[in-house]
């Protein structure tokens, strides 16, 4: 049974590790952060100038001063801290956010991310997207494996314009995990109930496929 | 020296049309709300705006689309505006669309003294076309320019009559790079304050960036996306 | 996520001979006195020291110039220290005079994951040589380059367990950006606390730059130059 | 009468407008701070990270945490702000200075000046002075006319390494106020009981003397 985008965000949200600094994309990528392991600490960063980002506020607790790159309302976790955005892109360009996930429209077997235009139809800009995928220091993808056509979105090549080259390292689809690898897309997991086959036939991209391919345990 | 001014409208007294301006903010969050609306009754048009976003229908900088006094936006993203988005395919409006990154460094670099700067964004992306690429350290990067303008408006928390600004939360986003690239800058505040009042340690802005200080009134900070936390 | 450590001889265990270290402040204005003694104190040689200067004979990097731990020194100024010179002279230290700006801002450059940028200080003098020179609008710059360190060592007055820092006074100088330029950044600082102690909006240094923090002791804080006023 | 180097402090304080931002070398130059007409406010710029640096401090007020770039104890003033020192020379850089003082070895025709090196002794490093005298919009030399051996210091050419090229844009001596015009030196002004004369003999680069060289007033 192919996940909904609660349980993409809890299979994400188990790559998370202790100590890291992380930076979640709008739509799936925020639920990441209803799902984090009991034990770990993670520290959330919005490029908008919070490094330490706490969950939605209470009525009492809203504050107009305090949003994050969605434009939301947030709060702040204890030990947080505020910066401008010059600042905010220096430190992800830097290298010092070790986990970014966000949406896609097409990933290449390369690794290539396509998520910001469609030809011919208005175009909102790309936001923080396209500094974020050219620096992070390790790129996750969560996103449906086809699109509304029922098209793959796990391509040879995008045919979007795209958003950053090769930095893609996973994604998380809602029947699949997978990895780039050398050779295209290397198949990790299935989701519970879904099979290796339908997800070849869902995938336009070279596509690995190991000997055994665990289910996910979520 | 006196950077005092009594009103949003006497500060930008002398903003004409064409001019090229940044309004600080990020969303609705920040936005020198005095200064948009003084413009509105100015009435001058041609304007360039380098502002993240353009505002909402019916607040931020919607309210100058609304009245077609934008010639030109620079910008990292422009959704929420249905106006924006007639006046786009109409032809009307000119965008030039910006990584966010590059956007707020390209600005900051302006107050920095920094003419151009190398970063890895949008390598192997439309946005390389036509800039110069070079390698540092195994890593191909894009030659940025710092990014100027006649005037810079933002909104502080508070300020002093030498112009020191603070800023609370989010609201520092472009406003504090805007505030050292403008040829001119204005500051609105919620509180203006005499000099001593602010404790050196915590100015966001050093008082010599700013040309233009007024304390704002009526600020309505509204929120785009008012998202609260089920409690149990 | 631990970032503490029990003392400075700890948080330096793994710097080897030869380490690339930038070390915080300006004369011995917010230097790190506990790290500084905890290098004498482990014996490492050959070590290149970033800072924008060498200390006084028996204060500051004074003490690693006395025990003939560093090889060599990139600095702004090196004056007020004769051993120092003594060492020049012989040719046992080698020495990278880099203007106060360019030091600085080569420093920062790293922390905002910059890897070049132009800047006109030192165009017609002998610290262009061997570097692109450009003209932007209208003037001559030369091409820097970001640096980096092994290991950062700061001073800050506050911090707390996630690596926050906070800066008192003129303490900031090289300290804020070398914290965001190291590959590993050890802080000590004066008052250690507890996530949430210290408001967000004052954080000097994000705690995502700084791998190691510990509760400094026994600070001397020597000034150098004590100039009174002549009251009347 | 030649003026003695608060006189030349005095001179040069006669430069400040009402409003400017300032950044005083050591040496002479700090002394001009003594000299402020009491009509005006200027605010000086310390390059470790000080704008509204104040007067020295008493006792009581001294703080090893706030120095001045000649790392010597100062006071704030009302309305201070503190920095780094990245930030410090981006201001410097980005033109916010109007005007640095600053002592020289010698200074060219041209307007060249060296101040940081003398080849075959100990060099102690420039400092900030390359910075400042590469962005400052207005820069002033606060100088002896000659050397110790009586050589003048206002050369066709300097003779020592360089620290900025054609920035000098006035100079104030024991002797003189000179500017630097397209062709050479301009002498404006002779200090009380100076002559024309020994002002041209001490002078190396070329001088333009006008008709009429006023002395200073004081």
């Amino acid at each position: 049974m192919s996940l909904d985008k609660f349980g993409i965000a809890k299979r994400i949200a188990q790559e998370l590790k202790d100590g890291m600094y992380v930076n979640l994309g709008i739509g799936i990528p925020t639920l990441v952060a209803n799902f984090i392991p009991e034990n770990i600490n993670v520290i959330f960063q919005s490029e908008n100038g919070i490094l330490g980002m706490g969950p939605y506020p209470t009525e009492a607790e809203v504050d107009a001063d305090l949003i994050n790159a969605g434009k939301e309302t947030v709060t702040l976790i204890k030990g947080a801290a505020l910066f401008d955005s010059a600042e905010s892109f220096g430190m992800i360009r830097a290298g010092k956010i070790d986990l970014t996930v966000l949406g896609a429209m097409e990933v290449s077997e390369k690794g290539d991310i396509a998520n910001w235009k469609i030809p011919g139809k208005m175009v909102k800009g790309m936001g923080g997207a396209m500094d974020l995928v050219a620096s992070a220091k390790n790129i996750i993808v969560a996103m449906m494996h086809t699109n509304p056509k029922g098209e793959s979105k796990l391509l040879a090549q995008c045919s979007l314009p795209l958003t950053g080259m090769a930095c893609v390292k996973k994604i998380v689809t809602e029947i699949a995990v997978l990895e780039i690898g050398e050779d295209g897309f290397i198949l990790l997991e299935r989701a519970p109930g879904v099979t290796v086959e339908e997800i070849v036939q869902k995938t336009a991209g070279k596509l690995i496929v190991p000997d055994y391919v665990p289910e996910m345990q979520l | 020296m006196n950077k005092l001014f009594i009103d949003a409208d006497a500060a930008i007294a002398d903003i004409c049309d064409e001019a090229i301006l940044m309004v600080g903010g990020f969303g609705l969050n920040g936005i020198p709300e005095n200064l948009i609306a003084a413009l509105v009754r100015k009435g001058i048009k041609g304007l360039t705006c380098i502002s993240n976003n353009a505002g909402v229908d019916d607040f931020g900088l919607g309210l100058l689309l609304q009245t077609r006094q934008i010639k030109k936006m620079m910008s990292s993203y422009v959704g929420e505006n249905a106006e924006f988005e007639r006046q786009l395919l109409n032809g009307e409006l000119e965008v030039d669309l910006i990584p966010q990154g590059t956007l707020a460094t390209r600005i900051e670099m302006a107050g920095m003294g920094i003419p151009a700067f190398f970063t890895p964004t949008g390598y192997g992306t439309e946005i390389a076309i036509g800039k110069e690429i070079r390698e540092f350290n195994g890593k191909m990067h894009l030659m940025e320019l710092a990014l100027h303008a006649d005037f810079s408006l933002v909104k502080a928390w508070k300020g002093d009559h030498l112009g020191n600004l603070v800023f609370r939360k989010t609201t520092r986003n472009f406003s504090t790079s805007m505030a050292k690239a403008g040829n001119i800058t204005i500051a609105e505040v919620e509180e203006l304050v005499e000099p001593g009042a602010i404790d050196p340690d915590e100015v966001d802005v050093a008082g010599v960036y700013v040309h233009r200080i007024f304390q704002g009134k009526n600020y309505e900070k509204r929120i785009e996306r008012k998202t609260l936390r089920i409690q149990s």
